[in-house]
């Protein structure tokens, strides 16, 4: 196989990093590539200077042997290169034809674009309907509409940045049957994730960068995902220890519960009925979209639920809003960690403050309302040691780490109330294996004290790993929990897919 | 006692369309620059701006093109201050469109001091023959100057590039996400600063509208609040352009019928009769908001944000 | 600053370039300029709200050395009191109020004697009895204005009918154009006004019906359509108040002029209105300036029937003043 | 080519000389614009900032007038800034300023003549109770039908203005008054006027209030949780919701919390220097304040400077007018080059500009990447989160 993308010395400063420092490497024509490293290791930088979005400081790129130096993303997709996002670039208010023909270079008329994105969704067999509107879909869909967009360019670089973490399965499987055809025909893919498994499977090469440089590069299939989780760190990974303590009494019961959505794309919850003991660690599998944010939403407290559905140690917490439920011993911590879990441009200690005003007593009771500061920092400064949290101090702002540390600020600012009952929507999201590794620690050392732990997550390796009996959650509706031991990834993907997953991916 | 039969709907209608012209024209403007993502509270800036530069170049040329073409030339001018203060530094919007509503109505004043007073040449008015005299349709259909039914044409123009244009698309889509519509190469600064422009420019004809056509006279403070008003009829047409049309003539039609039902001597107080566009403004937006997610769905999700692309 | 020239303030309600009240009185400050010459030094702060700013204008003023300050809005009275009670070696002159004190002039104008002039003329020129009338607030000055305007139209066409309407602005050319608009489609013929702008003049000529200037003569607005105009004329009294000031002779004094001594001027009258109708609101012009006619002569009754002044009775002054019903034969009721 | 490269955190130094920098640059343009009328620019410069603080004859008595001036418009501003960092848009404290006024002037007619201590602070309560109502239906509406309350609260505003002619032609007409329509002055009602505290100086208890809640605004933003959660409410709905704030309630505060604070303003105002109704009453201080909470960055701190500011172009533009004959247009022209002096500059704050030689690309982040400057809901200041000490 030929060259087709050379990259050289690519380096690119932002204040204070070095987010990617001499980067080297090539791709060929029709090669699946990997892209590999912990959170901030550079990839997204990396790409985003191959798309044109970023400019290097220095460095060059050649495309098929001819200088390669795109000013702008248009100029990069004008030469083949096309990019799926690490966080969609879609508008939700408008069409999933009007998406795609914002994404095109010089698009031909409604008629034949309908048509065009019929003729590839059926052929690369990524269902989309062209007159949906995209705030309408789930994530799944709304990632098959970003990867049509770019298959309508024809274009001879695909760059995907993290498009598995949003999806089944069985979505994942379609997937890789469709990279795999476009690789069959030429087209090379460069391909960032942080499942390692996947990578071994699916990717010809890889490339692992640390601290914005190249450390190695390697065939994933002649690794395992420790080697190669070796690599990116620098060091062996800690495996979560699974615990085979027995659970206790039953802390959290949840029955009956049906709810309406509030935001106009969600999902209803229909007759949600479960219950969680102490110690316990319960996996909610599903496809996003199927009611897994609705599902926290009601456990938290910021949707208030009918009487009787949602009762923690007996005691009716459903008309409780998230302050009252908290104060009870019922935390959360939300799939969403910018924007939701944490305040962008608040400090640490200020969002520590969010949750832990309660438990903690960081707000002076009675009528005064003042905050209690010396203790929130004390507070937040006990979350960064006893989570590791990398960042300089409690006066920096949630935007500034980087997502893994966040996500261990997050979960470690819930774990340190010592709650009763906890629940966690995608615990490590988008996190690197090292972060991932010690927040599933967390939580399975959170169970063995006798907490409750819900969690929701799609990644169902992780539920394997750290829970002790798995629901699927699908169309809102929840399956009758069953052990996970004994049970295997495929037993749960069928699950999710015969319950109703039909729906969300049709 | 009380005459409705005095009311007659065609001379109503006919007058309220003259009256929600500038509005109508200031609020298009406005619609394009709120879909585009910019919140832009200098209306009433750019419109006092277009009464006075058409009147001035009116008076000065004797030709009320070229006035209208001034007037225009006015509002963009004015609105490039505000295009350049929020879109290059950043300055926040609700302030920035304050501080020109009031830097607008100064330089006004400064630039008609010596107009007061003076006739405006004529604007020709349409006078079909035999059509402007059918009764009931003439008047209404007929019998208005070219600025009115030019008005017309841009509330359907908008609709057209709104719905059917690819640059429309790109607007509405830089609106919704600016860093979205960025990821993908548009560029969000310029097509927020266009959109501005012609924001200025629609504001400004219907400042024109008034001192040349409607009242034609240049008197300080003649817009009084017409560029409020046109920002209330944005958000009344939950940004939709046949609306906008729908709103301007509504409002102009509860002004024109409050002052008829007066002088037909109907007793309701006048204070009240005062009131009446105002509250019927607030409720039709509260029918309209009710419904929350079709009005959700339409408001311009960056409406107001800053962008600023990082590097 | 220390010069012999006497320093004259005027503190306006509006900006002068408002072509209404404002404009007038700064034309008074200007003949007091030109009449006075560099005995005299004049300045003025244009649209100063009424209250606080008010009384904060003409404190600055009072302190950097004005000795004579005109406050020409009735809303100034209680700051022009209140800053004169500080002040009381600076002369006031406030416009159309009521409170006067040892440094406190009054002065207003009876524009209604203009108005039974012009009513007169109104009563004969309209061709379907309706005359519109644009009224600003319900104010004694206004009420008094529609009943003056009233009578005199009554008396020469008993079919004439009022129609009022209250836009509750001194000034907004907008809505007093689509006041005009209005009243035309109700089938008023004439228009009259009291508000500031030349907005209904311009809408009246456009419409081809007739109106009357207001304040000033308006008739660059509405060449063809304006038949006169009730002229406010401050010069006069504003150079005699100035003189009276440098020779040391002021004193405070209440003043309510009107046709007479040229407070209240009428416009030459349009040639479209007939000799005969001429001459005779020529005669009803001469006879209140000569003092043998008053507008407001009995009998009259108020609106509800009751009344008012007996044969040949005279209003007096403070139920002029305090004016607050309509007389009979006006239709609608007074807002409140 | 230069460029605009966000700062890690906001500048202390800019935040302090960017104010100077503003009146430099107006000063510099005001100079031209000034000439450009024929007067001379150095006196209108002077004229303008250095005679109403300075000036031998007038500063003595301009000095606590700037106070006076400033205090409603501070007042106003100070409750529009919890809303608008926690992006809730209150356009309409003119109308809220009208109604506190008239409720709480209306109060203190009902009791008239009636004399004692306990009619001032009475009107005061009605005032602000006043003030609060009108806003409460923006609120209302907001929370029950979702409307829009920058539209809601702008219309009503005008709704305020013709209950309040409606008013003084009708009801709260003075009766000993030659049927003007205007109210009882409050100035000729010793209990229920709000009279100057130190005899010359025109300074009344509102200014006292005033600086009594630029303290507690400051503490309550800083040290409260109230302060807190509005912060976060501004930066991000959902996290404010996970927080347990209830975002109907807290629409229901900040409007409420403006609306009282406007009411106050205007009742101060109304039987202190306005002394009655009238329709000439509102002079859209409740607009004005808008642009001082901004100039102010939504700091209670800054709210103070940037309203005393405003309040000296309004007395240096007096002055300007009869001392130098400019008109009352120039005056306006040169208060808005102020602002947008002031707008424009204060991207300092949070960007530094970069010279490049190469020229740059309009390049830039990826969707998922923070656009600084930016807050989450609805028009906003870019520096919401910002808390200098
Ligand atoms: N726009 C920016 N401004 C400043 N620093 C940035 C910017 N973008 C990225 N960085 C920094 O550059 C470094 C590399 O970031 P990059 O996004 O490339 O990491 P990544 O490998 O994609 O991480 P992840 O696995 O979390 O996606 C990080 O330290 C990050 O903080
Ligand atoms: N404008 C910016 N300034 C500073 N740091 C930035 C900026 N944009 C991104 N970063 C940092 O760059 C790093 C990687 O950014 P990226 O866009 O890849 O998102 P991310 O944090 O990796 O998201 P996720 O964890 O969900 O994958 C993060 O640490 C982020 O905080
Ligand atoms: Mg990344
Ligand atoms: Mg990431």
């Amino acid at each position: 196989m030929t060259t087709l993308l050379d990259v050289r010395g690519m380096t690119k400063a932002y204040p204070g990093v070095l987010a990617c420092d001499g980067i080297a490497f090539d791709i060929r024509e029709g090669e699946i590539h990997a892209l590999l490293g912990e959170n901030g290791a550079g990839k997204s930088t990396l790409v985003k200077m191959i798309y044109g979005l970023v400019r290097p400081d220095s460095g060059e790129m050649r495309l098929g042997g001819t200088l390669f130096a795109p000013p702008e993303p248009r100029a990069a997709l004008a030469d083949g290169v096309a990019m799926v996002f690490q966080h969609f670039s879609l508008f939700e208010a408008l069409t999933v034809a009007e998406n795609i023909a914002l994404g095109m270079d010089d698009p031909p008329n409604a008629a034949t674009l309908v048509k065009r994105i019929r003729d590839v969704s059926t052929s690369y067999g990524l269902a989309v309907d062209p007159d949906r509107i995209v705030g309408d879909l789930s994530a799944g869909e709304r990632q098959r509409v970003e990867i049509v967009r770019c298959l309508l360019q024809s274009p001879r670089i695909l760059i995907m940045d993290e498009p598995t973490s949003v999806l089944t399965p069985q979505e994942v499987a379609l997937l890789f049957r469709t990279l795999k055809t476009l690789a069959a025909e030429g087209t090379s893919i460069l391909y960032i994730s942080h499942k390692l498994e996947e990578i071994r499977i699916l990717c010809d090469r890889a490339t692992i960068l640390r601290n914005g440089q190249v450390v190695a590069t390697c065939i994933p299939a002649g690794e395992t995902a420790r080697s190669l989780a070796a690599m990116m760190v620098g060091s062996g990974l800690a495996v979560p220890e699974k615990h085979r303590a027995k659970p206790g009494e039953t802390l959290l019961e949840i029955s009956g519960l049906s709810m309406r959505s509030m935001s106009p794309f969600g999902t209803r919850l229909k007759d949600i009925t479960f219950s969680l003991r102490a110690g316990e660690v319960l996996g909610i599998a599903g496809v996003a979209g199927n009611g897994q944010d609705e599902l926290l939403l009601a456990l938290s407290g910021e949707e208030r639920s009918p009487p009787g559905t949602i009762m923690l140690a007996s005691r009716d917490v459903g008309p409780l809003g998230p302050s009252a439920r908290r104060y009870l011993g019922l935390l959360a911590a939300p799939e969403q960690r910018l924007g939701h879990a944490a305040a962008p441009d608040m400090s640490l200690s200020e969002n520590a403050l969010i949750t832990a005003a309660v438990r903690r007593r960081l707000v002076r009771r009675g009528w005064s309302g003042l905050i209690d500061w010396p203790a929130t920092d004390r507070y937040a400064h006990e979350v960064i040691t006893a989570f590791d949290v990398r960042t300089p101090g409690v006066t920096n702002a949630a935007k500034s780490l980087s997502g893994g540390n966040l996500q261990k600020f997050v979960i470690g600012r819930e774990i340190l109330q010592d709650p009763r009952v906890l629940v966690v929507n995608q615990p490590t999201w988008g996190v690197d294996a090292a972060a991932a590794a010690a927040i599933r620690i967390a939580l399975i050392e959170l169970a063995e004290q006798g907490t409750g732990v819900l969690v929701i997550s799609q990644d169902l390796d992780e539920l394997m790993e750290i829970s002790d009996s798995f629901s699927v959650i699908a169309g809102g509706r929840l399956t009758a929990p069953q052990p996970t031991r004994g049970a295997t990834v495929e037993d749960i993907g069928l699950l999710m897919g015969s319950t109703g997953a039909s729906d969300a991916a049709a | 006692m009380i005459d409705l039969a005095g009311l007659s709907p065609a001379a109503l209608v006919a007058s309220l369309m003259v009256a929600a012209t500038p509005i109508m024209l200031a609020a298009i403007g406005e619609l394009v620059v709120e879909k585009s993502g910019v919140l832009n509270l200098g209306v009433e800036g750019m419109m006092i701006i277009g009464a006075v530069c058409g009147f001035v170049a009116a008076v000065e040329t004797g030709s009320p093109v070229v006035g209208l073409c001034a007037a225009i030339a006015g509002g963009m001018l004015l609105a490039l201050i505000f295009a350049v203060l929020t879109q290059v530094l950043l300055s926040n919007q609700v302030a920035t469109g304050l501080a020109l509503t009031l830097f607008g109505l100064g330089l006004a004043a400064m630039m008609g001091q010596s107009y007061a007073g003076i006739k405006p040449p004529p604007t020709p008015r349409l006078d079909v023959p035999v059509l402007s005299d059918l009764p009931g349709l003439g008047p209404i259909l007929f019998s208005h100057d070219g600025v009115l039914y030019l008005s017309i044409a841009v509330v359907f123009g908008v609709w057209l590039f709104l719905r059917q244009s690819r640059a429309g698309l790109v607007l509405r889509a830089t609106g919704e996400n600016h860093d979205a519509a960025h990821a993908l190469g548009y560029k969000v600064v310029r097509i927020r600063i266009a959109a501005i422009l012609f924001g200025g420019a629609m504001a400004g004809l219907g400042g024109a509208y008034l001192s040349l056509i409607r009242v034609p006279q240049w008197t300080e403070g003649m817009t009084a609040g017409a560029g409020w008003i046109a920002l209330a009829i944005v958000v009344f047409a939950a940004w939709k352009p046949w609306r906008i049309l729908i709103g301007a003539y509504l409002f102009g039609g509860v002004t024109m019928l409050q002052l008829n039902l007066q002088a037909i001597g109907v007793g309701i107080g006048v204070a009240y009769l005062s009131m009446a566009p105002y509250i019927v403004t607030i409720l039709v937006l509260v029918i309209m908001s009710a419904d929350r997610r079709r009005a959700s769905l339409n408001a311009p999700a960056c409406l107001g944000r800053a962008f600023h692309a990082s590097t | 600053i220390a010069d012999d020239k006497l320093k004259v303030g005027f503190v306006y309600v509006g900006p002068v370039g408002d072509f209404g009240w404002t404009y007038e009185h700064d034309q008074g400050r200007l003949a007091v300029e030109a009449a006075l010459g560099d005995k005299v030094e004049t300045s003025y702060v244009e649209s100063v709200p009424e209250g606080a700013d008010a009384e904060r204008v003409m404190t600055q003023m009072a302190l950097s050395g004005h000795e004579l300050i005109f406050t020409t809005s009735f809303g100034y009275m209680d700051p022009t009191i209140n800053v004169a009670a500080k002040f009381p070696d600076v002369k006031f002159e406030h416009a159309t109020g009521y409170k006067r004190a040892d440094n406190v002039s009054t002065y207003s104008a009876r524009f209604y004697e203009g108005r039974t002039v012009i009513g007169h003329i109104a009563g004969h020129m309209t061709e379907s009895n309706v005359i519109g009338y644009i009224a600003s607030f319900p104010i004694p000055e206004v009420v008094r204005g529609i009943n003056s305007a009233y009578l005199a139209a009554k008396a020469v066409n008993p079919d004439v009918q009022f129609k009022i309407i209250w836009v509750f602005t001194w000034f907004d050319p907008g809505k007093e154009a689509d006041a005009a608009t209005a009243l035309i489609e109700q089938g008023a013929d004439v228009i009259m006004q009291h508000t500031d702008s030349p907005a209904a003049m311009t809408i009246a000529e456009e419409k081809g019906v007739y109106a009357f200037g207001q304040a000033s003569d308006m008739m660059q607005f509405g060449p063809t359509a304006r038949l006169s105009s009730i002229i406010d004329d401050w010069a006069p009294y504003y150079v005699a108040r100035t003189q009276a000031v440098l020779d040391g002779t002021w004193e405070s004094m209440d003043t309510w002029d009107g046709i007479e001594p040229g407070m209240v001027e009428i416009g030459e009258f349009s040639d479209r209105i007939p000799e005969d109708v001429r001459a005779s609101a020529a005669a009803i012009r001469d006879g209140i300036a000569a003092g043998t006619l008053h507008s407001f002569t009995g009998p009259i009754n108020r609106q509800d029937g009751t009344p008012w002044l007996a044969e040949g009775e005279i209003a007096d002054d403070l139920t002029l003043l305090t004016m607050d019903f309509y007389v009979e034969g006006v239709e609608g009721d007074i807002p409140n | 080519m230069l460029r605009l490269e966000p700062r890690p955190e906001p500048s202390r130094r800019m935040l302090a000389l960017t104010p100077f920098a503003a009146v430099l640059l107006t000063m510099l343009a005001g100079g031209f614009l000034f000439a450009s009328l024929g007067t001379n620019p150095l006196d209108a410069i002077r004229v303008f900032f250095w005679d109403p603080l300075f000036d031998s004859t007038v500063a003595s008595y301009t000095r606590p007038q700037l106070l006076v001036k400033a205090a409603p418009l501070i007042i106003i501003a100070l409750g529009l800034s919890f809303g608008f960092r926690a992006g809730i848009w209150n356009i309409g404290a003119e109308g809220q300023f009208i109604m506190g006024a008239i409720v709480g002037g209306s109060a203190g007619l009902a009791v008239y003549p009636a004399e004692g201590v306990w009619v001032f602070p009475m009107m005061v309560a009605a005032g602000a109770l006043g003030g609060l109502l009108w806003a409460m239906i923006p609120a209302i509406l907001k929370i029950r039908f979702n409307a829009n309350e920058i539209l809601v609260s702008l219309m009503l505003v005008y709704v305020a203005f013709n209950i309040l002619a409606g008013l003084v032609t009708g009801r709260l007409r003075d009766p000993d008054g030659f049927n003007w329509p205007e109210s009882r002055n409050f100035q000729a009602y010793p209990s229920a006027h709000n009279a100057e505290l130190f005899a010359g100086t025109g300074v009344h208890v509102g200014v006292i209030v005033m600086a009594v809640l630029v303290l507690l605004c400051h503490l309550v933003l800083r040290n409260h949780i109230f302060g807190f959660h509005v912060r976060l409410a501004g930066q991000s709905r959902q996290a404010a919701r996970f927080a347990g704030i209830n975002p109907h309630v807290l629409t229901a505060l900040c409007l409420g919390l403006s609306g009282a604070f406007a009411g106050l303003a205007g009742l101060f105002e109304l039987a202190g220097p306005a002394g009655k109704l009238s329709t000439n009453f509102p002079l859209g201080y409740g607009f004005t304040a808008i642009i001082v909470a901004f100039l102010g960055r939504l700091h209670p701190i800054g709210i103070l400077l940037a309203g005393l500011l405003m309040a000296l172009t309004y007395i240096g533009g007096e002055l300007a007018q009869f001392m130098l004959n400019v008109p009352a247009a120039a005056v306006q022209v040169f208060q808005g080059m102020l602002l947008f002096f002031l707008l424009a500059v204060d991207f300092l704050v949070n960007y530094r500009i970069r010279v490049r030689l190469r020229p740059p690309e309009d390049t830039g982040a990826a969707p998922g990447t923070e656009t600084r400057g930016d807050t989450v809901n609805g028009p906003g200041p870019g520096k919401s989160g910002e808390e200098p000490a």
